[in-house]
């Protein structure tokens, strides 16, 4: 009988792409803003906006993070680095 | 705002590093509600979100083929209207070469049926996922495999073709175009467009790593600048009138010189060539002005 | 009376070919429709618009603007939990090739109907089993029609193994010689088609369900692809038995009798020393002529896929001679249905069998060719002979 | 098993008639079976279509080769013999030609009768459409169908095309039979 | 000197399998070139793309927007009479399909590679000879190349024997396997291949030429079609004599040696039991496994379109066992190969023939898969295996 | 003028008795020299001229199949720049279904090579070689065989595609409409499309006899009609720009009625539709008035 | 070897469609202005507008000529009559 | 016959390197072959290629199973013990890590060679291509193809690429080999 072809949703989550990294961005937490803009154009959706203190403050899952640098590039006030993690 | 990570598009996706499509569909997503199907062309965004057995989406998704992803939401379209069902939106994804290209004449009897689908085009520009050839929105001048500069060879000497106008022509209510940087454009147009009844259409720029052979962390950059050199201009149509426009009043233009030389696809680029070019970017500023 | 009784064996309307499946589609309940046009198979979707503008049916029926975008819509519909239907013929049904692959590969069970024509170039409209063969390796059930009511009865068998097996359905129906003859036919009522086939009901967690958001049609690997692949081919064997079954269901439930088992249907000598084997419409034309003939048998193959190799076997045990008479060719090759039949008995060993191409581009076949095919499948000679 | 072979011209009706003997024969109690013979030709242009009308199931499939009845919707067929092929001394001929019409090839056979279908036609639909009427000779001359029968057949097939054409074509088809 | 001694025997270059084809291409001097890109078929037609950006070659190059353009842009640009190229694989030729009908029914001399993979569903894009064998039907000439070397002069001989009978060809070069690995080749040069393949000349009066206006692809009867069709059978049958003629040409024109007569090539035990059949890069393979048996040989069918039943007939008179090791299915009546096999020598009667499918979806075939498979086949049970 | 009857296009097809569609051709004829070749696309032009062994057609001329004319010219012109032939001429006809539906997809890339051919769209507004059924041409209100007029149905209920914007939105540089009944502008506009380098794009209106449940005798006066009633203007654009049309200072326009009740395909409509179509008439003589 | 498959030009002029007629169109030469429509209407293109008398004046060629009755529709001075032709 | 697999990710020229490696080894007078093994993952993703070289005509096809030299251009891709499935004693292996890496797993082979490739690639490139710099290692550990024929063999493979990125391989393939 047929096997099944349909994939679960949200099933990526087991791929943890976060190994692809070679570069790791490091959010300087006090110095954010909370803009949310890293967190809404990271490719990877891996930026969370979280209350931290009454603040959103983007937390990033490294499990998937590819560490492109996209966040560190477009993030206004620059506060995240990207440094060498392999 | 909590929902960032996106439970419609999960991570874990295969896409290159620093994708600027997926961060465009990352905001096109923060647009929907969960009460979506999703049709999706082959190309990028299938082949690295759907790796079997795993996928990225959390909305019922449905990859065909290449050229079908219209038709293929006419379908379910379709079936939902036999069921009674009014509330489900039917979205279809898709890259430049299948809208542009290949799926073109599906997309035209989509639309003249008139049925209540958006389609979003993600637009890097090139055959992404076969590795960088042509396709009829290719720019004046970028390289790529089919199109390579040479002697004899200024990468593409077609110029891109309008699939705004093209749309336009078919009567669509809503046509926009915008570019990945502008997230929250992004999200906000999408959600108009599910408010229109009937046919539409949305365009977005989409910035890619070994397409336009730029850094990792460049894609957003060259979404806005894009945008700012007027090459791209960020557009919105509803019943056919240009209702907004990113050449507005305060549009003051960065030349195109500073867009195409950040691009590897561009570098070889002479004076002339990006006169030329120049030129395009001038035409469209006359164009879409609405100030 | 006596006229009510001959009526009632022979059928209880005289209908056109296309309107008695139309009908039946009707019956079937589909709930979406599309096709594109293309003879002979206009006047079956011609029919369907018409019920439909006259408001009497339920489907929703969908303009395509060609019979790519028909397979697709009919694919999204159908990967949408709907039961679909749509028709086509020559042309249209090399356009939708890689559609077709693609439906198969889904496992969705689409029913279409084919109203064989040739194929171009050059571009003729006439009958031939050109297209049906050029799909032969798609992944699609074929079973092929001798008359109305057996496409009738196929359509509503399609269905029935399409929905149980998940795999799509093709009925051929010769364009012209059955599209367009009219003669008697009983309709299955839509009460007596709920009987055999209830509602179409996948299910959830296998098509596009926002309460169930499953992803569809994902990219395999090459391992994945591999054991697809071979549970496609198991399920088509599995769907021998199925067939079988379900046309003895078929039968019991809208009360008919015929020598076929779904498969295979064979009619003639009950100790032939010629077995002809053919498909579609012209078993008609032989049965007629071999009621001249003490010695020759029919073999009608009605399930062309899955191929009824053992059914074959079984029929031509005792038999010296096979003449194998198609409408197709395949360049390079030979006959298809020839070649197939062949490497199916192969295990027989030496048995004298020919193979006659006829009715190419709907070249009329006469009675007086299946003599002269009957005369001479007994000798020896040329294997491939056009007649 | 009758045969009924119907040469006509695209735009004549050549096609319905031949459905129109096998429904009427049907009706009848009758097995019975038509089937067209299309070219790609338009309007105008020759093209024939085939009936069978029998007691037993018809099967076959071949095109008609030796008719029983040979039905001429337009008369300048009549010009060469590749249109009474197959045709005997016992074929009936029904065509629509005025009863003096002079025939240009010999024909088989003695049972040659004429119909002024078109004359008909142009008085009772004011255009040249003929193929309901001379079915009122056929029926008239071979006796295969009754009028009564081709009458219901008319009824059933043309129901679409409402009351009025139904009722032309019933007078007509009367006329035919009668005169 | 020594390395040069070793070199020569071994090919000029060490070559990317896509380069190798795209250079010979260039040499074969085509008129017009068309396609469309997709995996694995991308490098030839980009390699191309470059030569013509560099300006070092002749012919036109036409930018298609789907795979059913292209076909249909050197469609045109042959019947206008220049020599065409195009390549293609998997999706891309399912979707021209109805073009290669066409192509190959207006007899034009067309010549396409494919680059062998998977078809959808599911997508996958590797190597297997599904989209091949879903053209089997089609009229074109079909080659199959185990290796770069034979790939190059393969396109030499399509190209010779296309435009000799007037039959359209299609290379086929495992994807992956060939297209993306380098070895060692030899590119025929311009001049050499002139001598083999002179200018393409069709005669006056069959092409598009304001001068001689024909008409071409006119509306056909059924006589003609008919007609047309065993005509087509015909000139593939005499392809059969053709292409062992023009491989023996091509042997002395371009001075190679090996064991193929263009049509099949045997290589192993001169008594062998066992004989393995099979097409394209997976005799390599084969080949090198069966460096340690005694009793086994194997049959490589390099020209599948005419299918060499004869050849195969000789070469397996004395085998006791058979196994046709294949990368495709025809659902619903198992492996094509395996099937054409059987049904070319069905005279031979009884002999324990097997089916060993393999490699779908670029499944990695091991030299162990292969040696499981000599092993089983010499016992009877189970026809089909997958592997 | 002793060439009226055009070696180009002998008699002897077999199409139907005054049929406009091949009214409309002979005109086009005219326009040509014999240095041109012609791809045709299925449909009944195709069918009625080539029945083998005789063909009506005095050019050199081909058909494949229905959608592909557009590449197959392209294809014959890349064969003609090979042998560096530049004066040859290379002409597509299709119809509406082979043009706005199935073959939609291959014009546009076509149009997007830029390359000098001059394509014909023979516009019957439905499939007329198959029986008409409905095509993305067919009319609003119109009865076909596909969409048949019935308790549920006013016949199409698509409006008519507006292939003229679409093929404006390719950039083209000629685009024109015209028809069957106005035998010189229909030649002349071949002659001049010819003219322009790069794609052009000529549509004629040509009544269907059966199609239209019309009079043998009535082609020419439907196509007179249609251009009267504003329903079909006569329209030339260079560079996208109208330069000429039937809406002009002197046009004073008949009501639709008049061109609706003459036709079989438009009788069941009732007054309600009628006014819709006099309004679409309305529109389009907004639309193209050029005074 | 390959059967011929193209046409050769013109070679429907064996067709003589003049046969599918049932009515004739006879044009009144006297009356007759010689403006050519009715042979640029023609579907059939089977009127030849020749020189008589130096004046051009339509003559149909009835091997061909349906008898649409086009001609006579549109010919501005109502010249051509439709004759029944069967 | 020698057998080499190349372990890497999506953008680190894991297939080129794998072709290099052939060309180098054919200009030296060998057969050879090399082949990729795809995935559908972009820059970033595992990935792994093929190389043999020998001095008969190779004809196998099979993917590299038993490999005599296996090179990791990516020492993070050490993790599981799937990567250097099918080495055993004799396997050399290259690996892309400073002198004291430590590594995660177990190797069953003492020929375990490190090269600081990314070390060299940031200082020469300022980007992380390592491919051809651990041919430098390949070429000194494994003696299967001298650095000659490997610098040959970047000439021609990155002709298009222009002389500056030729010499810069150069030089970082030489300081590879004499690390
Ligand atoms: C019929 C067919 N032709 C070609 C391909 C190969 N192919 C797959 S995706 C693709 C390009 C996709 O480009 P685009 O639509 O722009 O999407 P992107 O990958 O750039 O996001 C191609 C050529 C295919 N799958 N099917
Ligand atoms: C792929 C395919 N689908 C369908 C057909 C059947 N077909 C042939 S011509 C035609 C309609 C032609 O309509 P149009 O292009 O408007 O030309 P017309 O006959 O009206 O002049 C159709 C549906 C075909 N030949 N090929
Ligand atoms: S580095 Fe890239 S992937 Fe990582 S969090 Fe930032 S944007 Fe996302
Ligand atoms: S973009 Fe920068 S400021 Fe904004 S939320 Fe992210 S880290 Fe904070
Ligand atoms: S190739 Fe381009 S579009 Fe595709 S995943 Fe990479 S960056 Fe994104
Ligand atoms: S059907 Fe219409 S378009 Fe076709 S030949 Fe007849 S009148 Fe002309
Ligand atoms: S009647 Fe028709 S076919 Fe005859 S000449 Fe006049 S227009 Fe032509
Ligand atoms: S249209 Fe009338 S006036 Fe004009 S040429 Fe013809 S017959 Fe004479
Ligand atoms: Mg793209
Ligand atoms: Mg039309």
């Amino acid at each position: 009988m047929k096997k099944l072809l349909t994939i679960k949703p949200n099933t990526s989550l087991k791929n943890k792409t976060g190994s692809w990294r070679t570069h790791r961005p490091i959010t300087n937490q006090e110095k954010c803003i909370g803009c949310s803009l890293c967190a809404k154009l990271c490719p990877e959706g891996c930026i969370e906006m979280i209350n931290i203190n009454n603040k959103l403050k983007p937390q990033t899952d490294y499990d998937y993070c590819k560490g492109c640098g996209l966040c560190a590039h477009e993030c206004p006030v620059k506060v995240i680095d990207m440094k060498e993690d392999y | 705002m909590k929902n960032t990570i996106n439970k419609f598009l999960s991570p874990g996706h295969n896409a290159c590093s620093g994708c600027g499509q997926l961060s465009a569909v990352q905001a096109v997503m923060r647009g929907l509600t969960s009460d979506t199907i999703i049709a999706n062309a082959t190309g990028c965004l299938e082949v690295t979100t759907t790796a079997y057995p795993q996928s990225s989406w959390g909305l019922p998704w449905i990859h065909s083929l290449f050229e079908n992803a219209s038709s293929v939401a006419s379908g379910i379209k379709a079936a939902l209207d036999k069921k009674g069902n009014k509330t489900t939106k039917v979205l279809v994804q898709a890259g430049d070469g299948g809208t542009y290209d290949i799926g073109l004449g599906l997309i035209s009897g989509m639309w003249e049926r008139g049925e209540n689908i958006l389609y979003i085009c993600y637009d890097t520009e090139s055959y992404s996922n076969t590795g960088i050839q042509a396709s009829g929105s290719t720019p004046y001048g970028a390289a790529t495999t089919t199109t390579p500069n040479g002697e004899k060879s200024i990468g593409s000497n077609q110029v891109k073709k309008d699939m705004l106008a093209i749309a336009l022509a078919h009567g669509l209510k809503y046509v926009a175009q915008t570019a990945a940087g502008f997230p929250d454009d992004i999200t906000n147009k999408v959600k108009k467009a599910l408010t229109v009844s009937g046919p539409a259409y949305i365009q977005i720029l989409s910035p890619c790593i070994p397409g336009w052979k730029i850094n990792y962390n460049e894609a957003v950059m060259m979404g806005k600048l894009a945008v700012k050199t007027g090459l791209y201009p960020i557009l919105e149509y509803i019943n056919g009138s240009l209702i907004s426009s990113s050449i507005n009043n305060n549009f003051k233009p960065e030349p195109v010189s500073t867009y195409l030389k950040g691009q590897g696809r561009f570098k070889h680029l002479k004076d002339e060539e990006i006169k030329y070019i120049q030129n395009l970017a001038n035409e469209n500023i006359k164009k879409y002005s609405k100030v | 009376m006596e006229k009510m009784k001959i009526k009632k064996t022979k059928g209880e309307h005289i209908l056109e070919g296309s309107r008695a499946i139309a009908l039946t589609i009707n019956n079937i309940d589909p709930d979406v429709i599309s096709a594109y046009p293309i003879t002979p198979q206009t006047h079956i979707v011609e029919d369907l618009a018409k019920f439909k503008a006259e408001g009497m049916v339920n489907y929703e029926y969908v303009r395509a603007e060609s019979e790519f975008a028909a397979a697709s819509i009919i694919l999204g519909a159908c990967a949408t939990g709907a039961r679909v239907y749509s028709a086509t013929s020559s042309q249209g049904l090399l356009l939708m090739v890689e559609v077709l692959y693609n439906i198969s590969g889904m496992r969705l069970p689409i029913v279409m109907t084919c109203a064989n024509r040739s194929v171009s170039a050059p571009i003729n409209i006439w009958n031939d089993h050109s297209d049906a063969m050029a799909v032969r390796d798609s992944g699609w059930l074929q079973f092929f029609a001798e008359n109305h009511q057996e496409a009738i009865y196929q359509h509503l068998l399609a269905y029935k193994i399409a929905e149980k097996m998940d795999l799509p359905a093709l009925v051929n129906v010769d364009g012209f010689i059955l599209t367009h003859s009219y003669e008697p036919v009983s309709i299955p009522s839509k009460t007596n088609i709920k009987k055999y086939l209830p509602a179409y009901t996948p299910t959830p967690g296998t098509y596009l369900d926002p309460k169930n958001p499953v992803t569809m049609g994902g990219f395999s690997s090459s391992a994945e692809y591999f054991e697809t692949r071979e549970n496609i081919l198991q399920d088509f064997n599995l769907s021998l038995e199925e067939i079988k079954k379900e046309y003895r269901n078929l039968k019991k439930v809208f009360n008919f009798k015929d020598n076929s088992n779904g498969l295979v249907e064979y009619s003639g000598a009950k100790k032939p020393k010629t077995i002809l084997i053919t498909m579609g419409s012209l078993a008609g034309t032989i049965k007629e002529t071999m009621k001249e003939y003490k010695d020759v048998g029919l073999l009608k193959i009605t399930t062309f896929r899955p191929f009824p190799a053992e059914e074959i076997n079984k029929a031509i045990k005792n038999c010296s001679n096979i003449a194998v008479i198609e409408k197709a060719i395949s360049p390079g090759s030979g006959g298809p249905l020839y070649n197939e039949v062949k490497a199916a008995i192969f295990q027989t060993g030496k048995i004298n069998i020919k193979n006659y191409i006829v009715g190419l581009g709907g070249k009329d076949i006469s009675q007086k060719n299946i003599q002269k095919i009957i005369k001479d499948s007994c000798n020896k000679g040329k294997q491939t002979t056009f007649i | 098993m009758e045969q009924i072979r119907i040469h006509g011209r695209g735009g004549q009706g050549v096609v319905t008639a031949a459905e129109l003997i096998a429904i009427a024969a049907f009706n009848e109690g009758k097995y019975a079976q038509a089937f067209p013979n299309f070219g790609v030709e338009r309007t105008g242009a020759p093209i024939q279509s085939y009936a069978r009308i029998s007691n037993e199931p018809i099967i076959t499939r071949e095109q008609i080769y030796h008719p029983t009845v040979l039905i001429i919707q337009d008369a300048t067929l009549l010009e060469t013999t590749e249109i009474i092929k197959g045709t005997d001394k016992n074929t009936i001929f029904i065509i629509n030609a005025p009863e003096n019409y002079k025939l240009r090839i010999k024909l088989p056979s003695k049972k040659v009768f004429f119909c002024a279908a078109t004359e008909i036609a142009l008085e009772i639909f004011g255009k040249n459409i003929v193929n309901t009427i001379i079915l009122g000779a056929f029926a008239k001359h071979s006796g295969l169908v009754n009028l009564e029968a081709l009458k219901t057949a008319i009824k059933e097939k043309f129901q679409d095309k409402g009351a009025i054409i139904i009722e032309k074509n019933i007078i007509a088809i009367e006329k035919a039979y009668n005169d």
